[in-house]
């Protein structure tokens, strides 16, 4: 790793050393450590949960470290807002967009900045023509007039890009941003990166996407449960290697796949479509088997989880469980016909974050607990603790508030929610999303011995390796469509990432 | 108010390349199209789709109504005089209320700080004879500035929802009018006549008040649509977590909103004394309410983000007109109230039902062809 | 009755001395400030206690609280001026089952609830006086209007009818349009008044018998164009209304003098609690400097004959 | 192997007397102690008599609209539903219609009053604070619309007196015991019930309630509802106690309800708080009150003091979870969010 001794050359553009973030229990950060320089793009690459998004929001200023060390161009730096870090030239692309729904696109990008005329006024046809050409460099056109409301993740993404580039910024750190870009858009975002290189300044690339690493990045550092593992420069390196360095052990016994016989068809879908988000949804899923839904991010794949569970509704198409049709839009119904849904964003969806461990698992089976329609704490207390126990929840009590614990053990309290209704289905998104390594072999472990049991699971998930090492068959969702049903064994990287491209690459 | 230099980097653009021209390719089409009408066809068409434009209309249709039926409302001296003058008081609060409701917060004590400052103008000239009556208005605004600082302090700093905190200083504002009122009250003579007289004066058959109130409307008005700082109102209540993720200075702005506010119940205050002439402790109570209707039914969301203060102001004008004109159209006043809160359901289902169009069509933009 | 010093020796007192709770309509009144006044003036000069107190907004619920207060507090008297007739009798008569004798003044309750009832003027008397007033400056034909306090005011509402029969009976011409209400509150009833000149654009005339509507009607049209055009009249303040009968806004109003009328309650609270007399028709008593009075039907007493203000004599008064 | 959870983390003893609702329940007690060796006549009873009297109304409402506002919404019609229900017992009254029949239908009026409430809010989706402001002005107008200028004050004798008197002479009014009966059954609803867990976790997340099945707009629905049900009663007795049907019976009742409610300990975010705060608060502003009238103080200085209370109730709660947010980094010997820009610790 690359010590840089003062007469030798600049200060490198970030240096980050022993960095270290929690919160309340949850720790997100032991001892990270990042040096980027001018110049350079810098690849940043870990598991979910590694905590690669929480180490650049504290270069952004949203949270600030624990402990460690934080420099910027070797001067000392410890943001407490985002605008100290904007005015100190670091632009963000964060993982998840945050724009202004309400606002046109341009006001989104130039909120704070905006282009003043006369009289220190917003000159907004000065703004609106900037806007129309930064989506010219990036080769899109998104009428610049048209509020953000309903964004595509796609153009969400696309915007925060023309946001940050706006910034001209001498860092400039992008958090996954072409999770939802297809390799058109991907290709025209890595011309202006290296453009931006070219023109000195120091680059950051947030992506589970080994081929993109290698084509655009010069040097690469590893993380792995919020601690720094290694930085070599690209040229020195293998996916091999670096996977290794990632996960700390084989790939394999991440995941634990043991075939189980498949029995009849227990979820069937067919021709599923709502408007602007999927089309003509048809499949099936078996007792037995696993059913991976992969996709890249806003292909659509959580949509029409929620829509099969009927948190969304949806406009043709019916959804059967064993034969019978379940009424659409009535989560309640869903539950009855046997299904389970552990969704997305454990936080918002999966858990009441600011509710007890037993609130949460007995979230849906307290109503068959009253008693001549009464419940008390203790009942619930009885029926949660063994679930609890199954899934090895680690808490101190029971009346933990969820929030308290850590990605792993929450997800461990959204499964048991849900196992405890003793289900047919388990629809399941982002199993591991956000979880240490040990608890997503467990995660992993404990969905193939449900299997084993005859559940019936279908399991969506942006991680290539957890479908392919999990999924008895692998569908592939592109634009909302249905692109491919590829059993185990013909499902491999290529096929997958093809068809979950597919719909664009056509188009162009 | 603007930002400081340092928090303003130069805007630079990276020229188009020669290989990715902004040709149409076919993958672009995904996204929706710039609009191709002209400059003046969209604004023009902005401006006939606008809320406020169907306010205007309603409002006129209103206003013609009485008129046709009993052609003093419009077409006498006082009934134009009073038009303009009766809706001056709310406009002004509304248009406060709109700044608040647009960072998605609410002030509910504004009708208190109208009946202290309203109070208080007379209170000055009895105990300061002579005191110029810009004086007194300074001191209202100033006044009800202050009380709106307290306001926006609890909300800002202690992250505290706005709508319990000015619930509270409600009461608080108005118990202090009440204990130092007592049952004491200013009466018509106590007032200045040159005082008075403003609150019916006239240039060119246009009340100096109404005017007031459009002065006031303008400036902010014009603040929200053409200053960076007033563009982040808009941020903040369309979404607060972004806004700090963004780095805005939310405190700040949700701060100055409520001190806004205040001020312009303040000057609402003052008003009221030149108008009414006579000023009891519990002048402006519940007066809240409708400065917050008058907002809702100007189109602006209730959770911030939307909607103009143009609008807000239209929505004031027709709340009291209204309540003026139905006794025209014999429809006995007992109704009034029940017509004002069918108004407001109606404002809000039908912005409701135009948003869902709205994102629907949005939505199904992102449609392949 | 309880082990609390502090309640152990008020009610000692309250046996012993005068205390005197005046219950107005509302406060921050005019006419109620006078009136009370001059009931202070009196207990004060009988050695007794004297104190106001009483709802912001005119309503009844306001006031059963403060009734209910008063009979706690075991204080010899209550002087009433009722928002609505029947709504705080049962307050009155559970203080009354506690010893405190109930005097209404200005407005009553159902005779039932109260010892005695202090009139301020007979009501036919007031309401011709009205009636005459007006008929009498907008040459005996025309629309007039009322404008009244609120909906529910007893004494408001036996003068409206009042009015509305002597018209009937002796002004064929002169045509009632329209009656509203202020509420006794300046917004409202300017704003009321604002409607009845738009909605009546040939009104001639507007009775307001109540010295909040009156004052605010008159601001109203000393500002407005109808302004010597429709001729106003009814029950007023000379400080409130001396602006606008100076302006010619108003060329006369009407009223009793409050501070007798508060006066005169006091006496006759007084006289009730010492037993001098128990209320029923026909008792007498004296009543300082405003001289003897005498138990009318069902328990009223009279203070007399309604006084005329105008520009020749205002500034002569100065309440 | 099986692990065991404790239950709790916290004994029973810590987690009632460090709770809010204690905090409140506590203020209560120390008020009333002060003012009965103070305030004169304060111990007799009938100031019970009269302070429960004069509550009942704030009690009653503030059983549903503690529900509703636990879900995060918030009901500003009630005061208006008290007036149109109290102006409907009159007519009806009037109409010949015995009080039993009258309240009747003016209890479902009012129920149908919080249904226009509900389906607006939970199955149209619109902002309740808007919605209510709405219907606010809206059944106040009707209220004030229908009676016009009269007051229906001829109720017969027997039924004014039932609605003030006492149950046998220990000095507390009959109401009460229809107040307790709706108290038990909210709390069973709130604090016993599936239903109830339902309404908490609407209130702390209502997107995770609805991936868990709750359902979420029934709920709300119900409970507005019920709101109006309950408005409708305290407007019935309302009639009753002043002995007139007005237009603008209890107008301004909203505010000291809402204030009651969130005095007591509920979060206007929604999803926390529980009854017994609840009806402390309402005692709390029915204690300092009388308590102050009688010492002869009117009501400004009340209106100064809930106001104040109510301020200091929600700050107090963000500002001790800063302070002991600040302890906790301290203890874990990391530096509190507030200590300014340096070099980073090794
Ligand atoms: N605001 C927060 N509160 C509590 N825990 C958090 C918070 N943000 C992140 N975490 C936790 O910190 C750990 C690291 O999260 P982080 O988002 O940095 O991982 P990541 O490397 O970005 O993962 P991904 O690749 O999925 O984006 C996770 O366990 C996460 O649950
Ligand atoms: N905030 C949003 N605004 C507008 N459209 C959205 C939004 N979020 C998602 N969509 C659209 O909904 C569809 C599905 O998005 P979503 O991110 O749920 O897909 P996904 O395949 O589940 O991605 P993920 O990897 O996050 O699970 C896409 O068409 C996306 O554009
Ligand atoms: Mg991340
Ligand atoms: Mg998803």
């Amino acid at each position: 790793m690359d010590i840089v001794s003062p007469e030798s050359a600049p200060p490198p553009t970030l240096t980050l050393r022993d960095v270290a973030k929690s919160f309340g229990q949850v720790v997100a950060l032991r001892s990270a450590t990042l040096v980027a320089h001018a110049g350079s793009i810098h690849a940043l690459v870990g598991e979910n949960g590694a905590g690669k998004s929480t180490l650049i929001k504290i270069v952004a200023g949203v949270h600030r470290r624990d402990a460690g060390e934080f420099l910027l161009a070797g001067e000392p730096a410890d943001f407490g807002s985002t605008a100290e870090s904007k005015a100190a030239g670091v632009a963000v692309i964060y993982q998840e967009p945050t724009l202004f729904p309400d606002l046109s696109v341009t006001e989104n990008i130039f909120m704070g900045r905006q282009i003043l005329g006369r009289g220190r006024r917003i000159d907004r046809t000065a703004m609106h023509a900037e806007a129309s050409r930064l989506f010219a460099g990036l080769g899109v056109h998104i009428d610049p007039r048209r509020p953000a409301l309903g964004l595509s993740i796609a153009d969400q993404q696309i915007i925060e890009i023309a946001k940050a580039i706006s910034l001209d910024a001498r860092l400039l750190i992008m958090d996954e941003p072409t999770a939802a870009l297809s390799g058109v858009e991907v290709e025209r975002l890595f011309t202006v990166a290296r453009r931006l290189r070219d023109e000195g300044r120091a680059i950051v690339f947030i992506s589970h996407r080994f081929d993109e690493v290698f084509d655009l990045c010069d040097t690469v550092t590893v993380m792995r449960d919020g601690e720094y593992v290694a930085t070599r420069p690209i040229a020195e390196t293998s996916v091999e290697e670096m996977v290794g360095l990632m996960v700390g052990r084989e790939v394999s016994d991440l995941f634990p796949k043991t075939p189980a016989e498949i029995g009849d068809p227990v979820l069937e879908v067919s021709g599923l479509t709502s408007r602007g988000v999927f089309h003509d949804v048809s499949f099936s899923v078996r007792a037995g088997e696993i059913v991976g839904l992969a996709g890249l991010v806003g292909a659509g794949r959580s949509e029409i989880a929620r829509a099969v569970f009927g948190v969304d509704d949806y406009e043709f198409g019916s959804v059967r469980m064993k034969g019978r049709t379940v009424p659409s839009h009535d989560p309640a119904a869903a539950i009855r016909a046997g299904m389970a849904f552990v969704p997305e964003d454990r936080r918002k969806q999966g858990l009441v974050t600011d509710a007890s461990v037993t609130d949460n698992i007995a979230g849906v089976i307290r109503g068959g607990l009253a008693k001549f329609g009464l419940l008390t704490k203790s009942m619930e207390n009885r029926a949660v603790a063994p679930w609890a126990d199954r899934l090895e929840v680690k808490t101190s009590s029971l009346d933990m508030f969820a929030k308290t614990m850590s990605g792993g053990n929450q997800q461990k309290v959204v499964i048991a929610k849900w196992l405890a209704t003793t289900p047919t289905l388990l629809i399941i998104d982002e199993p591991t999303r956000g979880i240490d390594v040990g608890t997503k072999a467990e995660v992993h472990r404990l969905l193939s011995e449900l299997a084993g049991q005859g559940m019936a699971i279908l399991m969506i998930s942006s991680e290539l390796p957890e479908v392919l090492g999990m999924a008895d068959r692998v569908l592939v969702v592109c634009e909302g469509r249905l692109t491919a049903d590829l059993p185990r064994e013909s499902a491999t990287p290529e096929s997958v990432m093809h068809a979950a491209t597919r719909a664009r690459e056509i188009a162009s | 108010m603007t930002p400081a230099p340092t928090q303003e980097p130069t805007v630079s653009v990276p020229d188009a390349q020669p290989g990715i021209q902004p040709a149409v390719t076919s993958e672009t089409q995904l996204l929706v199209e710039p609009s191709s009408l002209s400059p003046r066809r969209r604004i023009v068409q902005g401006l006939l789709r606008s809320r406020e434009f169907s306010i205007l209309v309603v409002l006129l249709l209103v206003v013609a109504a009485a008129t046709i039926k009993n052609p003093s409302f419009l077409l006498s001296s006082s009934g134009w005089r009073d038009l303009l003058l009766t809706p001056s008081m709310l406009i002004v609060l509304a248009v406060g209320q709109a700044a608040v409701i647009i960072t998605r917060n609410v002030d509910l004590s504004v009708g208190s700080v109208l009946g202290l400052t309203a109070y208080l103008t007379g209170r000055l000239f009895i105990d300061h004879p002579g005191l110029p009556i810009v004086a007194v208005f300074a001191a209202g605004i100033l006044v009800g500035g202050l009380l709106g600082l307290v306001n926006g302090l609890l909300v800002a700093l202690a992250r505290v929802p706005a709508l319990v905190i000015t619930l509270g200083t409600l009461y608080i504002y108005r118990g202090i009018v009440l204990s130092w009122a007592g049952s004491s009250r200013i009466n018509a003579s106590d007032l200045p006549p040159d005082f008075l007289s403003l609150g019916t004066a006239q240039v060119l058959t246009i009340p100096v008040l109404f005017i007031v109130a459009l002065a006031v409307l303008g400036a902010v008005g014009y603040y929200l649509y053409t200053a960076r700082s007033g563009r982040e109102f808009y941020a903040i209540g369309s979404d607060p977590d972004a806004a700090v993720l963004y780095g805005l200075n939310v405190r700040r702005r949700v701060l100055s909103a409520f001190v806004l506010s205040g001020a312009l119940a303040g000057l609402a205050g003052v008003v009221f004394a030149a108008r009414y002439g006579s000023v009891s402790s519990d002048a402006g109570t519940g007066i809240e309410l409708q400065a917050v209707a008058a907002v809702v039914i100007g189109g602006v969301a209730i959770f911030g983000g939307s909607g103009t203060v143009w609008g807000a102001a239209l929505g004031a004008v027709l709340l009291v007109t209204i309540n003026r004109a139905l006794p025209m159209l014999g429809i006995p006043d007992f109704w009034q109230q029940a017509l004002v809160g069918a108004l407001i359901l109606s404002a809000i289902v039908l912005d409701r039902v135009l948003a869902a169009r709205q994102s629907r069509r949005l939505v199904e933009a992102r449609d392949l062809p | 009755a309880t082990d609390s010093g502090a309640a152990g020796t008020g009610a000692a007192t309250a046996a012993a001395k005068l205390s005197v709770v005046f219950i107005p309509k509302n406060l921050g009144n005019p006419y109620f400030d006078t009136s009370d006044a001059g009931g202070k003036k009196v207990v004060e000069s009988l050695g007794g206690t004297y104190s106001e107190v009483g709802p912001q907004q005119a309503s009844p619920d306001g006031q059963v609280q403060y009734i209910n207060t008063a009979a706690q507090q075991r204080a010899s008297a209550l002087v009433v001026s009722a928002n609505d007739p029947k709504a705080i009798g049962d307050a009155l008569n559970q203080a009354r089952k506690g010893g405190t004798k109930v005097v209404t003044f200005d407005s009553d309750t159902d005779p039932q609830y109260r010892d005695l009832f202090i009139n301020q003027a007979s009501p036919d008397g007031l309401a011709k006086v009205e009636v005459d007033g007006i008929t009498k400056q907008i040459g005996d034909s025309g629309e007039i209007a009322i404008l009244s306090a609120s909906a529910n005011a007893t004494n408001q509402n036996a003068w409206i009818d009042l009015m509305k029969k002597d018209l009937a009976a002796n002004h064929p011409n002169v045509k009632l349009v329209d009656v509203v209400y202020g509420n006794d509150d300046d917004q409202t009833s300017f704003d009321k008044t604002a409607a009845l000149l738009q909605t009546h654009p040939n009104l001639k005339g507007i009775i307001s018998p109540t010295t909040v509507g009156i004052a605010a009607a008159a601001r109203y049209l000393s500002t407005s164009d109808k302004k010597g055009k429709v001729a106003l009249t009814g029950l007023g303040t000379p400080n409130q209304m001396r602006e606008y009968v100076k302006n010619g806004t108003v060329n006369e109003f009407y009223l009793w003098n409050p501070a007798d009328l508060g006066g005169l309650a006091a006496y006759a609270a007084d006289a009730l609690v010492k037993g001098k007399i128990t209320g029923k028709e026909g008792d007498t008593f004296t009543a300082g400097e405003l001289g003897d009075f005498k138990v009318g039907a069902n328990q009223t007493v009279l203070l007399g004959d309604p006084f005329a203000f105008n520009a020749g004599n205002i500034d002569q008064f100065t309440f | 192997m099986t692990r065991t959870y404790a239950a709790y983390a916290h004994p029973l003893w810590r987690r009632l007397l460090l709770s809010r609702e204690a905090a409140v329940v506590a203020l209560v007690i120390a008020v009333s102690m002060w003012a009965y060796g103070n305030v004169p006549y304060f111990g007799e009873q009938l100031t019970l008599t009269y302070l429960l009297l004069d509550v009942t109304p704030i009690l009653l409402i503030a059983l549903p609209m503690t529900l509703v506002i636990v879900t995060g919404e918030i009901d500003l019609s009630v005061a208006s539903v008290v007036g149109l229900s109290s102006v409907l017992v009159g007519v009806l009254h009037e109409g010949g219609f015995g009080i039993p029949a009258a309240a009747a239908i003016a209890v479902v009026v009012g129920a149908l009053c919080g249904a226009l409430n509900g389906y607006l809010v939970a199955h149209v989706g619109l902002p309740s604070l808007a919605v209510t402001i709405g219907t606010l002005a809206l059944y106040r107008g009707l209220a004030v619309g229908i009676l016009g200028t009269k007051a229906v004050t001829d109720f017969p004798a027997d039924w004014t007196q039932r609605a003030s008197e006492t149950v046998g002479d220990t000095g507390i009014p009959t109401v009460m015991l229809l107040f307790l009966a709706l108290a038990l059954g909210f709390a069973l609803l709130l604090h016993f019930s599936a239903f109830g867990r339902g309404v908490y976790d609407i209130g702390l997340g209502s997107e995770a309630a609805l991936f868990t099945g709750v359902k979420v707009q029934r709920t709300k629905f119900i409970l507005f509802v019920l709101t109006g049900a309950v408005s409708a009663l305290a407007g019935i007795f309302y009639t009753l106690r002043f002995g007139s049907a007005r237009g603008d019976n209890a107008a301004g009742l909203e505010l000291q309800v809402i204030a009651a409610v969130l005095l007591g300990g509920v979060s206007i975010f929604g999803g926390r708080g529980k009854l017994i705060g609840v009806i402390a608060g309402v005692l709390l502003i029915g204690v300092i009150s009388s308590a102050l009238r009688l010492q002869g103080i009117t009501v400004n200085v009340i209106n100064i003091i809930i106001g104040l209370l109510l301020v200091v109730s929600v700050v107090s709660t963000p500002v001790l979870a800063w302070v002991s947010d600040v302890a906790a980094r301290r203890n874990r010997g990391t530096r509190p969010t507030k200590t300014p820009a340096g070099v980073g610790t090794p």
